[in-house]
C-alpha cells in the first residue's frame, strides 16, 4: 500500500506549510503523537493553527510547538497545564478559541463526516454562543456549531496494519479517531506496525480509509498526574 | 454542626441509585466514589471510559489509562473504552443519568458558574459545559459560602456561565436545596443548622 | 445489574403503548433483532412508526409486523424486498418516509447523542430537500436533517456482557449501534450472554450504557441473497 | 464496435488507481471488480465493511457477512468493520474516492437520475444519494440509450434525481464522456464508433 514510511520527517514530507490548520490527537500527555510534533517542530513551520483538546506541557507535546513560537492559534477546551501558552496568551501572541470539550470532539468528527454545522445544548446561554446561530428545536434553543476541516491530521495509535486499520489502547484512544476524520491528509505514528491479515476487522478502531502515512515510533509516554493507592498489608 | 467535605461526599452519594451511570467532577465530587457502598454505579471518565477503578497500585501506573483529571487509574471487570466523541455523545445524549460538580456560583434559576473569573488565568471550560447541558441530572456539591463568607447561591449570578438553568440539586455544608421552577427549595439541613441559618446564609430567595 | 430478562415478551413489558416510535436495528434481515419483533406482534401494539433501514421480506423481520397491521408509517430507505409493504403502501394504509441512508443512519446517531438537526449534502436538489431548510456553507447548499428520538430501540448484537456491553459480529453491526443509541429505553437481543470480565474493554463495540434489556434469543438469521463461487478443481 | 458490458467495466477499472478506496453499484459497476488485476484496490460495501471479498464457497455462506447488495460475501485479509452510521460517515466525508454507478439518466450539468420512476413500484434510493453527494468522483456506467433507442444523456433528466451536478465522468457502449463546467465533452471512443455517431445517439449537447 505504501502507507508505511521510516521517519516522522519522511512521513510528514511535503504536507507542511505556513499558515496550516492541523488537528492532534490525545487528551493531555495521553495518546499524543509525541513524534510528530517533533518533526513539525524540526521543519519549523510557522503561524500554525492548532485544533487539540489540551495544549502540552512546558517542554513536552504541544508545548515544544508553543516554545518555537510556530503555533499562531489554538482551538482547544482546558489548556491550564502550559505557562508558557499562559505567558503567550496573554501577552496577545498566542490566538486562542475555547471549545467545549464535546463541542470539540464532534466538529472533528463532523468534519470528517461531511456535516458543515450541527445544533447543541452544550453552550446555550453562555459566552460560548456569543456570535453563534440560536434555533430552536421542541422549544429549546441550541446553537450552530461547525464542522473543523483540517489540512492535516497527526494521531497516535498503538498498532497499525500495512493497510492503516488502527487499534487503539484504552484511553489513549480520546481524541485521536475523530482528529484522524477531519483531515485532508492524516499521518499516524504507532508503538507497532503489523501484518494485514493478522487483526480481527471486529476489533479495528479505525479503518485504514483514513490513514494515509504510518510511522513506528518510540514513545516516551509521560503519566502527568501520577496517582497511587498503597497496598494493603497482606 | 454543619458537614464537613467528606459528610458532603457522603451525603451526594445518597442521590445515585444501583445501575446508574455516573460521572464526577474534581474535588469534593470525586470523594463521593467512597460512599457509594453496595450501590451498583458505573463512573464515567468523559477523555472515554466507563468503569472507572481506583488509583493503581504503585508500580502498576499506565500511561494509556488516566482519567479526566489526567490521574493514573485502573479499569474493571465492566469497563468499556470509546473516543471522544463518542464520550461526549452520550453526554450529551443523556445517557449519564447524573455529574455531581463542584460550582464558583449557582443561581437561584438553576444557571451555574464554575469556570472562569475574569482578570484572572482561564484554563478552560474542559467538559464541563458538555456535562451541565447533557447529563440527566446535575448536582453541585460545594461549601455554602466563600472564604470571606459570601453566599456562594445567588439570585443571579455575576460569573460567566457554564450553562442556563442546568442545576437540579444543590448540597452544601449547611445542607440540600433543590432548584424548582417556583426557585429555591430546602429540601434537607445538616443537623443542628435551622432553616433561618440557611435562609442567612443564602442571597438567593428561598421559597 | 438486572438487564438479563428471560424472554423478549418479559424484556418489552412496559414499553409498548400505541403509537409509538421504535428504531430497529439491522440491514435487510442481517442483524436483526427477530425474537422482539416476534414480541411485538404478539403485543399487538398498534400505529407503530418504525424507523428501519428496510421492512424485511413477507413473513420474516418488519414484515410479520407490516402483515399484522400493526405498521403506521416506516422511515426507511429501502423497501423493494417487501411485497406486502408495497400493497399497503400503494393502497393508501401505509405511510412512508424515505430517508437516504447515511442520513437515516445520521439522523439515529444525532438523536442518541442528543443532536437535534445537523447539516448535510446528501439529497440536495432532489424530493429530499423539499420542505427543508437549505444553508449555505462555503457557498454550497446543504439541507437540515433533524435528529430521531425513538421511544424504543431493538436491536440484534453478538454478545452482551451482564453489564450490557456488546459486540456485533461482521457486517451486522450496521444500524445496530446508531439504532441503540436513539431509543429513551433499548432492548437488545444477542446470541450469548457472557460474565462481566471476559470481554476486553477495548474491543466492546458499544457501552453498556445504552442497553437497559437483554434477552439471549434462538436467531433463524435468514440469508436473503444466497450466493457463492465455484471451487475450482484442485 | 460498441463495448459490451464487459468492456465497459473494464473500460471503467481504469479509473481505478493503486491504494483507492472505492465504491461500486449494482449490475456492471459489479463486474468492475473483475478488471482490477493487480492494483491494490479496496471495495467497500456501505453496509458497513472495507475490504470485501468475493462470494464464498457453497456451504461457507455466512449470514452475518452481506454486501449491500444483500448477497453473501467474504472477508479479506484487509477487512474491517463498522456501523452505517461511521460508514456513511466516510461516504459524506469524501473519503470514498470514487463511486462506479449505473444510472437511468445522466444530464450535461452532471444531474444524476437512477432511484425512481414516477408511477412505477418506488423501492427506494437506499445509498444512492448519500454516495453521490459525499464520494470523491462519481462514474455512472450505463448503456447510452434505453432498450427503445432513446439517449440516456439528455440536457435535462426528465426524472426524480438522485443528484444535483454530481457526475464526472459517463463511460457507456459508444465511449467515455466527461461532465466539465463546460459542458459534455468526449474523452475516448469505443473502438470502431465515430465522434459524428456518438453526438448523434446524445440528446444532450457535446461540446
Amino acid at each position: 500500500m505504501g502507507k508505511i514510511y521510516s521517519s516522522a520527517a519522511e512521513a510528514l514530507d511535503g504536507l507542511l506549510f505556513d499558515g496550516m490548520l492541523i488537528a492532534a490527537g490525545g487528551f493531555g500527555l495521553c495518546g499524543i503523537p509525541e513524534n510528530l510534533i517533533s518533526a513539525i517542530r524540526e521543519a519549523g513551520t510557522k503561524d500554525l493553527t492548532v485544533a487539540s483538546n489540551n495544549a502540552g506541557v512546558d517542554g513536552f507535546g504541544l508545548g515544544v510547538l508553543l516554545e518555537s513560537r510556530q503555533v499562531k492559534k489554538m482551538m482547544s477546551s482546558y489548556v491550564g497545564e502550559n505557562d508558557e501558552f499562559m505567558r503567550q496568551y496573554l501577552s496577545g501572541e498566542l490566538e486562542l478559541e475555547f471549545n467545549p470539550q464535546g463541542t470539540l470532539a464532534e466538529r472533528m468528527r463532523a468534519g470528517g463526516c461531511g456535516i458543515p454545522g450541527f445544533y447543541t445544548k452544550t453552550g446555550v446561554g453562555t459566552v460560548i454562543a456569543d456570535g453563534k446561530e440560536v434555533k430552536q428545536f421542541n422549544n429549546e434553543d441550541y446553537i450552530l456549531e461547525e464542522g473543523i476541516f483540517a489540512d492535516l491530521s497527526i494521531v497516535k495509535a498503538w498498532k497499525a496494519d500495512e493497510t492503516g486499520n488502527l487499534i487503539f489502547r484504552k484511553t489513549a484512544r480520546n481524541f485521536n479517531p475523530p482528529a484522524a476524520m477531519c483531515g485532508k491528509v492524516c499521518v499516524v505514528e504507532v508503538e507497532e506496525i503489523v501484518p494485514r491479515g493478522t487483526m480481527d476487522g471486529d476489533h479495528i478502531h479505525l479503518p485504514g480509509i483514513y490513514v494515509h502515512r504510518i510511522i513506528q515510533g518510540d514513545h516516551e509516554k509521560r503519566i502527568e498526574q501520577r496517582t497511587t493507592r498503597k497496598r494493603e498489608e497482606a | 454542626m454543619p458537614w464537613d467535605r467528606n459528610q458532603m461526599a457522603e451525603r451526594a452519594a445518597q442521590e445515585l441509585d444501583d445501575g446508574m451511570y455516573v460521572n464526577l467532577g474534581i474535588g469534593i465530587p470525586t470523594l463521593v466514589a467512597n460512599y457509594v457502598g453496595d450501590k451498583d454505579i458505573t463512573l464515567q471518565s468523559e477523555n472515554g471510559m466507563l468503569g472507572m477503578g481506583p488509583f493503581p497500585y504503585e508500580g502498576e501506573e499506565d500511561p494509556d489509562l488516566i482519567n479526566a483529571g489526567k490521574q493514573t487509574i485502573t479499569e474493571l471487570a465492566r469497563t468499556s473504552y470509546f473516543d471522544s466523541a463518542t464520550s461526549f455523545g452520550m453526554i450529551r445524549g443523556g445517557k449519564i443519568a447524573a455529574a455531581i460538580l463542584g460550582a464558583m456560583e449557582v443561581a437561584e434559576n438553576g444557571d451555574l458558574a464554575n469556570w472562569m473569573i475574569p482578570g484572572k488565568l482561564v484554563k478552560g471550560m474542559g467538559g464541563a459545559m458538555d456535562l451541565v447541558a447533557g447529563v440527566g441530572r446535575v448536582i453541585v456539591v460545594m461549601d455554602h459560602t466563600n472564604k470571606h463568607g459570601v453566599s456562594k447561591i445567588l439570585k443571579r449570578c455575576t460569573l460567566p456561565l457554564t450553562g442556563r438553568g442546568v442545576v437540579d440539586r444543590i448540597i452544601t455544608n449547611l445542607g440540600v436545596l433543590d432548584v424548582t421552577h417556583k426557585g429555591l427549595h430546602i429540601q434537607e439541613l445538616a443537623p443542628g443548622v435551622t432553616r433561618d441559618e440557611m435562609i442567612a446564609a443564602t442571597e438567593a430567595t428561598i421559597v
